[in-house]
């Protein structure tokens, strides 16, 4: 990796770069939490993973130390993974009831 | 539990062969889809199964670092594989009647539980947080398409949709912890971050507070402890049989194995045990009180077993040198007692179609005794009357909680077991009420006999010699 | 012959009757087994006599070790027989006028078809109060103490199909149980105060002593023994104990088993001589009881309830003696009461047999004619225990009543009127009995030898009874009395200080009065052909007195409703209304609370999520807070 | 040897029952417990006092369970009452359920051996062990033989009594941890526990015996469980198992934690002549005759407690001597209530009433077990009650009297009972078969114990009273 983006990186204090994330973060469990729209939790799933990965990222960078950026090619990965069989099962969401809004599912409760 | 030093060691075959066995034995399942073959299906499942225990359990006290010393294969690892492997042979022998109506993708069943099993043995064996973040969702993702195994079932749907979006929800806080750790002590590798934590001892570290907190709640999530525990009554409940027992009995063993292996030689700050305590009060009042009211079967273990995540828990409290073992034992036979009520469900439930109301075990003992007495000992050994294996791992938890000095905990643990007996002793209750109305047989093909029987001798047998199931 | 053998004889021989007699009641016929029991009886009279032939005053008695009875730490009670002038006499008086009595069932019980086991249990009685007497410490008397009250219980509710007779027999036992309780205390206060329970060592022992614990255990012996002896207020018992067969009323309820109590004071005087206390209570208390019971002895219909009233009055003379500390005179007017109220009693069955089951003396009268001998005998009867001179209850009677009069002239008042009152209505009775003509329509028939001959003997003994404590008034040395020394050292200290004058002139006026009130009885019932019965017109105080001055009503008021109210609503309310309904309460708590619990499961993924947030989040909170 | 015998010849017999389900399945029941009555009388004979230890060998020592059994006086005889008790209870003629005897005998069976491991263990988690497992069969006895309502009932009972399970793990728990791992009594003993600790800990330890006994607030579970129960249940219940709780009072609370009886003492005393008083009260007025003798055994085991915890010599042996003349009593009395309820149809005392003139010798043996519950001078219970009344005078004089106003409460109820049962007019139309042989077989053999027992305590005596002694002394040391 090319020196210049790391100092680029670092230009940035690193609080910056955690209340970021955390903004990011909170924003994508919000959107989690309150949002009913199945597509739109999952995208906010990933805004979660990615503030994450953001993160990782800007420490790797000021530890200057390589296994974080390895890391969050592992995590791309796993997200892709997970967001694959969200899709299949969302599908099958779809086929059951007729619609992408999480709370018509609660058969299952008590 | 011995780590070892990050230097590079000799490459090992054995440990590793484990891991590629396994994975190849996914595959192959896979492929034998193809010949819609159950038998063989079931019968290479095991086969390979057998070839990983006997591989984990050669040369057992070598404890050597793979690929570059993220992985650890020690005793502690090994003991809980062999135990997950095992209960997954017994899995497997119910598959063969459970999956023998099913008519397509059977060995897609297997498989994924093969991978999903892969994820256990590595997140019980991890010393760096990378791959415990990895063996995670190699465990859970498997487990979300199992979880709607039953494609024509809505309630199966449910449970596959509530069990991935919760699921998913947790890992972001799980990634964000380690993110948060890896930020504070600029290494994925646990020993390093067990070095930071002692010296850290006294300090404050806001950063590496955080980062613990949510990485324990990520890990929390996996072994149902409340307040994180919203998905397991539901997905237990909806998931298949089979899946459910999975799930609570080789899931659990590697969520909790992973659970203590990352905080065991961690020096824990002040916030974080406190933390701990309360969530160990919580988890043992909700499951059981709640559990007090459930009707359906499945649903009552959902909660019994986030009771047992409660009595766990109690046994990490503290820093206790006889803790691993416990919870080694405990895990052990509660998969035992659980694996084989389970499978004595399903066949009521076939006899009652479909009906998962305790009522169902009624006339039990009239139609199939000797079944029943198996019942009765698992029954006991959950509920932890003497002479069965969950006497002897209750009486054993119990001890480290009070050698630790948590009195009061103790003292609703102790209130909280009695409540536990109270629900265990409705369901044996109704095994050995004679039916009164003529209804459909409990039939009992000889593989599940056969099952059933070893689960209800192994607690007998563990609990009169629990020196049997030694690390 | 072995003392020893002897000694365990007299109490094994009625065992023997009663445990044979029981066992083949259903081969044996009436006569048969009659005359088993009663040749046992007659067996322990003999060696009763041998004993007391063999028996050496002067070395005060031996103790018979049986065997080892109950043996903890340093609690050591033998199965032991003390055989001391106290036993003896009551050993005497025990199985001499029960084998009579004994003798007298054989022919009174002979249509009964159950009377084997009727000997049985007089058998069983006999060895119980055996024991009684004989045993060496308070627990072996206290063997005799509630076995007498088991026999009493058997006998009295022996014609069990009537549940007043049931019912009579029951309250019998409680109010025994109840004096029983007073007795187990004072033995319990008694073994923590001495270490043991012999009589010999505690009296030994006790001398000195004299502290509150005396007073309390004094006073819990004689708690016992009201109940035994039916004084005020354990009374009410004996009047309807006389629903057993009369043989019983004679034995038990005359003779022996009431006499208990005194018997039991005689043997701890010692005790008794430390607590003045005590002793004044038993003396006001001895004193209450003869007033109130002959009082009520006025006005009863009933012949056997007359007796029965009578000799709880004359037991009240026996305690004052007590309580006067003249154990002689007590146990002295207990011998001569046994003869004359046995006696008594026993012409009173051989009337009612002879009437087939009549009691109500209303229904009597004139029967001087038809049956002579039990006449001839019930007259005796009367006269002594009416005090005649020369009788045996005269030297008795006079004798309390003279220390009486030592005390106290008040008291000696009291007791004299006591004494008139019982003239009173035994003649009444007498009269109403025999005299007059017969106002009842059965046949009156004289009964068999076997139920003559006992009563012809116990009139005897009635009249020459007197010999046995002869006063030195008379020439004689008080024989009995000197005898008794030996045994019980509070008659040691007994001391009479009245001029011979005096005595004399007691005498006299007490003579004098009782020839008034024969005189005057006879005038108001010797020549009754009718008899007003109904007490609705009777003055207030006159149908107080006839009708026991309620006491039995007050106690069913006071004890038996309250206590069968309570029994009821404990049960269907402390225990099922409360105690339940807390045990299940419990359960249901904690189910409502996992119902409560329950419902955070919506099954809205999204709550769950906000759920799992929410709890992180408190979670931080309060970790932090705590840190 | 003896205690292998002991533990095996019941419990080796019960799972051939179980498994085999012979039809002979009672007679060979009873010649199982009467081998291990044999097997006992020889240990009695042999037994010369001290405490024999007959095993002793780690189990789990890790984590202080040990396999310890032996006995000393007391425990001898707690081990003689249950072979002595057992027989009669198999034997029982009446109230023996039709349908699957191999499965009642056995259970029976299973549940006296669990018994004697609970009087032999020598080690506190053996007890533990034992304790709970004596439920295990007795469940199943409630539960397929029970009378009216028997599922509640059945398990209200079973939770209830595993309250006090519970807490006594806790206990026991505690104290291992302080002895360092080490369960075995001898070690528990000599612990110091500090006087504050004890005062809690006594509870803890507690509670199981005063729910087992049961005394006062605690003892709801027992009249309804007692009443539902088939005869040899309320027999096994009544007779044995709440001795358990006496036993494991001497065992498991004097020794461990004098300080907190001390303190506890009157209290605890109170509490359980309270239940005396209210058990015999209310025993008076019940019509049925089942539910008088659950709650005259209420009253029984009120006193038993009251006197156990006199804390002395008297108290104690007189309690222990007080248990078997109650077990013996127990067997008596629910024996006569199965014989009435099979010739009247009944157990409610309204339908009876008259029958002495039917059958007189009944009757006659009747009166002879009522002798003994009256506690009459020359019966076993005379014995025992005069020894606790003796014990408690020493602790406190009221409450002697509270404890004696017992033999009066028990008088009028029995006498009263027996009346209802027996006296009264004959009852028209009623035949009714008088006493036969098994009646006499059963009943004589007990009224003989009851009244040789009573002429002659020195045997049994003599077991109690030197570990009595023994314990005591040693607390003084304390």
């Amino acid at each position: 990796m090319e020196e210049g983006i790391i100092t680029a990186i670092r230009i940035v204090p690193l609080e910056h770069y955690i209340l970021l994330s955390f903004l990011l973060f909170s924003i994508g469990a919000a959107g989690v939490v309150f949002r009913r729209n199945t597509i739109i939790i999952l995208m906010c799933l990933e805004l979660m993973f990615n503030s994450v990965n953001l993160l990782l990222t800007a420490f790797s960078a000021h530890h200057s130390d390589p296994r974080a950026q390895v890391f969050v090619f592992f995590i791309m990965l796993v997200a892709a993974a997970e967001v694959t069989v969200g899709l299949s099962i969302l599908v099958m969401m779809k086929r059951n009831v007729d619609s992408v809004d999480v709370n018509q599912l609660n058969r299952l409760k008590g | 539990m011995r780590r070892c030093n990050n230097s590079f060691q000799a490459y090992r075959y054995t440990e590793m062969s484990v891991l590629v066995l396994l994975s190849v034995l996914g595959v192959v399942l896979l492929y034998l889809g193809l010949f819609n073959n159950r038998g063989a299906i079931a019968g290479v499942g095991i086969a390979g199964l057998l070839a990983a225990f006997v591989l984990v359990a050669a040369d057992w006290h070598l404890e050597s670092p793979l690929f570059n010393g993220i992985i650890q294969f020690d005793t502690y690892a090994r003991s809980f594989s062999l135990v997950m492997i095992v209960v997954t042979v017994l899995l497997f022998l119910f598959g063969i009647d459970y999956y023998a109506k099913v008519k397509e993708n059977v060995a897609e069943q297997y498989a994924l539980m093969v991978f999903s099993l892969i994820g256990g043995l590595l997140i019980c064996s991890f010393t760096n947080l990378v791959v415990l973040f990895l063996g995670i969702e190699i465990l859970s993702i498997p487990l979300y398409i199992l979880a709607g195994g039953k494609r024509d079932s809505f309630r199966s749907g449910e449970a596959a949709f509530k069990y991935f979006l919760q699921g998913s929800f947790a890992s972001g806080f799980l990634l964000m912890g380690l993110a948060l750790i890896y930020g504070a002590t600029a290494s994925f590798d646990l020993a390093a971050i067990e070095a930071f934590s002692t010296a850290l001892v006294g300090g404050q570290d806001m950063i590496f507070l955080l980062g613990l907190f949510l990485t324990i709640a990520g890990v929390a999530f996996k072994v149902a402890a409340v307040p994180f525990h919203f998905w397991s009554p539901d997905v237990y409940e909806g998931a298949p049989t089979l899946i459910t027992a999975f799930m609570s009995t080789v899931v659990k063993t590697a969520a909790f194995a992973a659970f203590y292996r990352l905080i065991a030689n961690l020096q824990l700050p002040g916030a974080v045990e406190t933390m701990l305590v309360v969530m160990t009060i919580c988890t043992l009042f909700l499951g059981n009180i709640v559990a007090l009211r459930q009707t359906q079967f499945k649903r009552l273990m959902a909660y019994s077993s986030i009771a047992h995540t409660g009595f766990l828990l109690l046994a990490f409290l503290g820093t206790d040198a006889r803790t691993p073992e416990v919870l080694f034992y405990y895990l052990g036979t509660y998969a035992m007692a659980t694996v084989g009520l389970f499978i004595v469900l399903t066949l009521a439930k076939r006899a009652a179609l479909g009906d998962e109301n305790i009522r169902i075990f009624r006339g039990l003992f009239q139609s199939n005794p000797w079944i029943a007495v198996a019942t009765l000992l698992m029954l006991l050994s959950l509920a932890g009357i003497p002479l069965t294996a969950g006497f002897v791992a209750k009486y054993r938890v119990f001890v480290i909680s009070l050698t630790q000095g948590y009195l009061w905990t103790t003292v609703v643990a102790v209130v909280m077991a009695i409540v536990g007996i109270y629900y265990y002793i409705l369901v044996v209750r109704e095994a050995f009420t004679a039916q009164e109305q003529e209804s459909k047989p409990i039939v009992v093909a000889p593989l599940n006999w056969l099952v059933i029987s070893i689960c209800g001798a192994a607690v007998v047998v563990l609990g009169v010699m629990p020196g049997l199931l030694r690390m | 012959m072995n003392q020893d053998l002897l000694a365990a004889l007299v109490p094994a021989l009625p065992l023997m009757g009663a445990i044979i007699l029981a066992s083949l009641r259903r081969k044996l016929s009436t006569n048969a087994a009659g005359g088993l029991a009663t040749a046992l009886m007659a067996g322990a009279f003999v060696c009763s006599i041998l004993l007391f032939m063999g028996f050496d005053a002067t070395t005060g008695g031996r103790t018979v070790k049986l065997l080892d009875w109950i043996h903890v730490g340093s609690m050591e009670i033998p199965l032991a027989l003390r055989i001391d002038a106290l036993s003896l006499t009551m050993m005497l008086i025990v199985t001499g006028i029960g084998s009579l009595i004994h003798l007298y069932s054989i022919g009174y019980m002979h249509e009964d078809e159950r009377a084997p086991t009727f000997f049985a249990q007089l058998n069983l009685f006999s060895f119980a109060m055996l024991m009684l007497v004989m045993g060496s410490n308070f627990l072996i008397t206290f063997i005799g103490w509630e076995g007498v009250g088991l026999c009493s219980y058997l006998l009295i509710g022996f014609w069990y199909k009537t549940p007043e007779y049931n019912y009579a027999a029951r309250k019998a036992f409680v109010m025994n149980r109840i004096g029983d309780v007073g007795m187990v205390l004072a033995m319990v206060l008694l073994f923590q105060r001495f270490g043991t329970l012999e009589y010999a060592t505690i009296m030994d022992a006790a001398t000195g002593f004299n502290d509150p614990m005396m007073i309390a255990a004094t006073l819990f012996l004689f708690i016992g023994a009201t109940g035994k002896s039916a004084q005020i207020p354990l009374f009410t018992w004996l009047p309807d104990a006389m629903a057993g067969p009369t043989p019983v009323s004679a034995l038990i309820h005359a003779a022996t088993m009431v006499t208990a109590g005194i018997f039991l004071t005689v043997r701890s005087s010692v005790l008794f001589e430390l607590a003045p206390f005590t002793q004044d209570i038993i003396l006001w208390i001895g004193t209450a009881t003869a007033l109130i019971a002959a009082s009520i002895g006025l006005f009863q219909n009933d012949i056997k309830k007359v007796l029965a009233y009578s000799t709880v009055s004359q037991l009240g003379y026996m305690f004052v003696a007590l309580g006067l500390g003249s154990y002689s005179a007590a146990m002295f007017h207990v011998t001569t009461h046994a003869f004359f109220k046995a006696l008594l009693f026993l012409g009173a069955g051989s009337v009612i047999h002879a009437l087939g089951g009549e009691q109500d003396i209303r229904k009597m009268g004139g029967l001087k004619g038809h049956i002579k001998i039990t006449f001839l005998t019930f007259f005796i009867g009367t006269i002594a225990i009416s005090g005649l001179p020369l009788m045996s209850g005269f030297f008795s009677k006079d004798l309390i009543m003279a220390f009486a009069f030592d005390r106290s002239p008040v008291l000696f008042a009291l007791l004299l009127i006591g004494a008139l009152m019982t003239t009173f209505y035994m003649f009444r009775l007498l009269f109403l009995v025999f005299y007059g003509k017969y106002r009842g329509n059965a046949h009156p028939h004289e009964s068999p030898l076997s139920m003559t001959l006992p009563l012809m003997v116990l009139a005897v003994l009635s009249v020459v009874g007197g010999l046995l404590n002869l006063p030195h008034l008379f020439g004689g040395h008080e024989a009995m009395k000197h005898f008794l020394m030996s045994a019980a050292d509070g008659i040691s200290n007994e001391s009479l200080e009245l001029s011979h004058v005096t005595e004399w002139t007691l005498m006299g006026i007490t003579t004098a009065l009782v020839a008034v009130m024969i005189y005057i009885a006879y005038g108001r019932f010797a020549q009754k052909a009718t008899l007003e019965g109904n007490e609705a017109d009777m003055p207030f105080f006159k149908r107080l007195i006839a009708q026991r001055w309620r006491v039995d009503e007050l106690y069913r008021a006071l004890f038996e409703k309250p206590y069968a109210w309570l029994s009821t609503n404990l049960f269907s309310i402390a225990e099922q209304k409360v105690m339940v309904p807390i045990m299940n309460g419990v359960g249901a708590a904690a189910n409502s609370l996992g119902d409560g619990f329950r419902r955070l499961q919506t099954g809205y993924v999204s709550f769950h999520m906000l759920a799992m947030l929410a709890g992180l989040i408190l979670f931080l909170v309060i970790t932090l807070m705590s840190n | 040897m003896i205690a292998a015998l002991l533990l095996l010849i019941p419990f080796l017999t019960a799972l051939l029952l179980v498994t085999m389900r012979p039809t002979q399945a009672r007679p060979i029941a009873l010649v199982a417990s009467l081998a291990s009555l044999a097997v006992v009388l020889f240990a009695w004979i042999s037994y010369t006092g001290g405490t024999v230890i007959h095993y002793d060998y780690d189990w789990v020592n890790a984590w202080g369970l040990r396999f310890v059994v032996g006995y000393d006086g007391v425990g001898l005889l707690m081990v003689i009452l249950t072979a002595v008790v057992f027989p009669f209870i198999i034997g029982a003629g009446y109230g023996q359920p039709e349908d699957r005897p191999a499965l009642f005998n056995g259970l029976l069976l299973f549940t006296q051996s669990f018994l004697y491991l609970v009087f032999l263990a020598q080690n506190a988690l053996l007890f533990y062990i034992g304790y709970e497992l004596t439920l295990i069969p007795v469940f199943f006895l409630l539960l397929f033989w029970g009378g009216a309502d028997r599922r509640a009932i059945t398990v209200r009972f079973f939770i209830y009594t595993l309250v006090g399970g519970l807490s006594l793990l806790f206990g026991i728990v505690y104290l291992l941890i302080q002895s360092g791992g080490n369960g075995d009594f001898t070690a528990l003993a000599n612990l110091s526990i500090p006087t504050s600790t004890q005062l809690w800990l006594f509870w803890a330890l507690f509670l199981a015996f005063a729910i087992k006994l049961p005394i006062f607030p605690f003892h709801s579970w027992q009249p309804e469980t007692y009443y539902m129960a088939p005869i040899q249940g309320t027999m096994v219940l009544g007779a044995v198992m709440l001795k358990m709780g006496l036993y494991g009072v001497y065992k498991l609370v004097f020794p461990i934690v004098p300080a907190g009886v001390e303190h506890w003492q009157t209290t605890v005393i109170v509490l359980a002549l309270i239940g005396a008083v209210y058990g015999g009260v209310i025993a008076f007025r019940q019509s049925d005759f089942k539910r008088l003798v659950a709650f005259s055994s209420l009253s029984h085991v009120g006193v038993l407690c009251a006197g156990l915890f006199a804390w002395n010599t008297y108290g104690i042996s007189g309690s222990f001597y007080q248990a078997f003349a109650h077990a013996i009593l127990v067997l008596g009395m629910l024996y006569l209530v199965g014989a009435m309820q099979e010739r009247t149809g009944t157990t409610d005392m309204g339908a009876m009433g008259g029958l002495k003139g039917h059958a007189p010798r009944l009757a006659a043996l009747f009166l002879l077990v009522l002798v003994n519950a009256v506690a009459l001078p020359l019966t076993q219970s005379f014995v025992g009650e005069w020894l606790m009344f003796a014990g408690l005078w020493q602790v406190n004089g009221w409450l002697t009297l509270f404890a004696l106003t017992t033999i009066v409460i028990g008088a009028i109820y029995m006498l009263y009972a027996y009346q209802r049962v027996m006296l009264g007019p004959d009852r028209a139309n009623v035949t009714l078969q008088d006493a036969g042989m098994r009646d006499h077989l059963y009943l004589v053999p007990l009224i003989a114990v009851t009244l040789i027992l009573g002429v002659y305590p020195g045997p049994i005596l003599e077991l109690v009273d030197a570990p009595v002694q023994q314990l005591l002394s040693s607390l003084s040391v304390h």
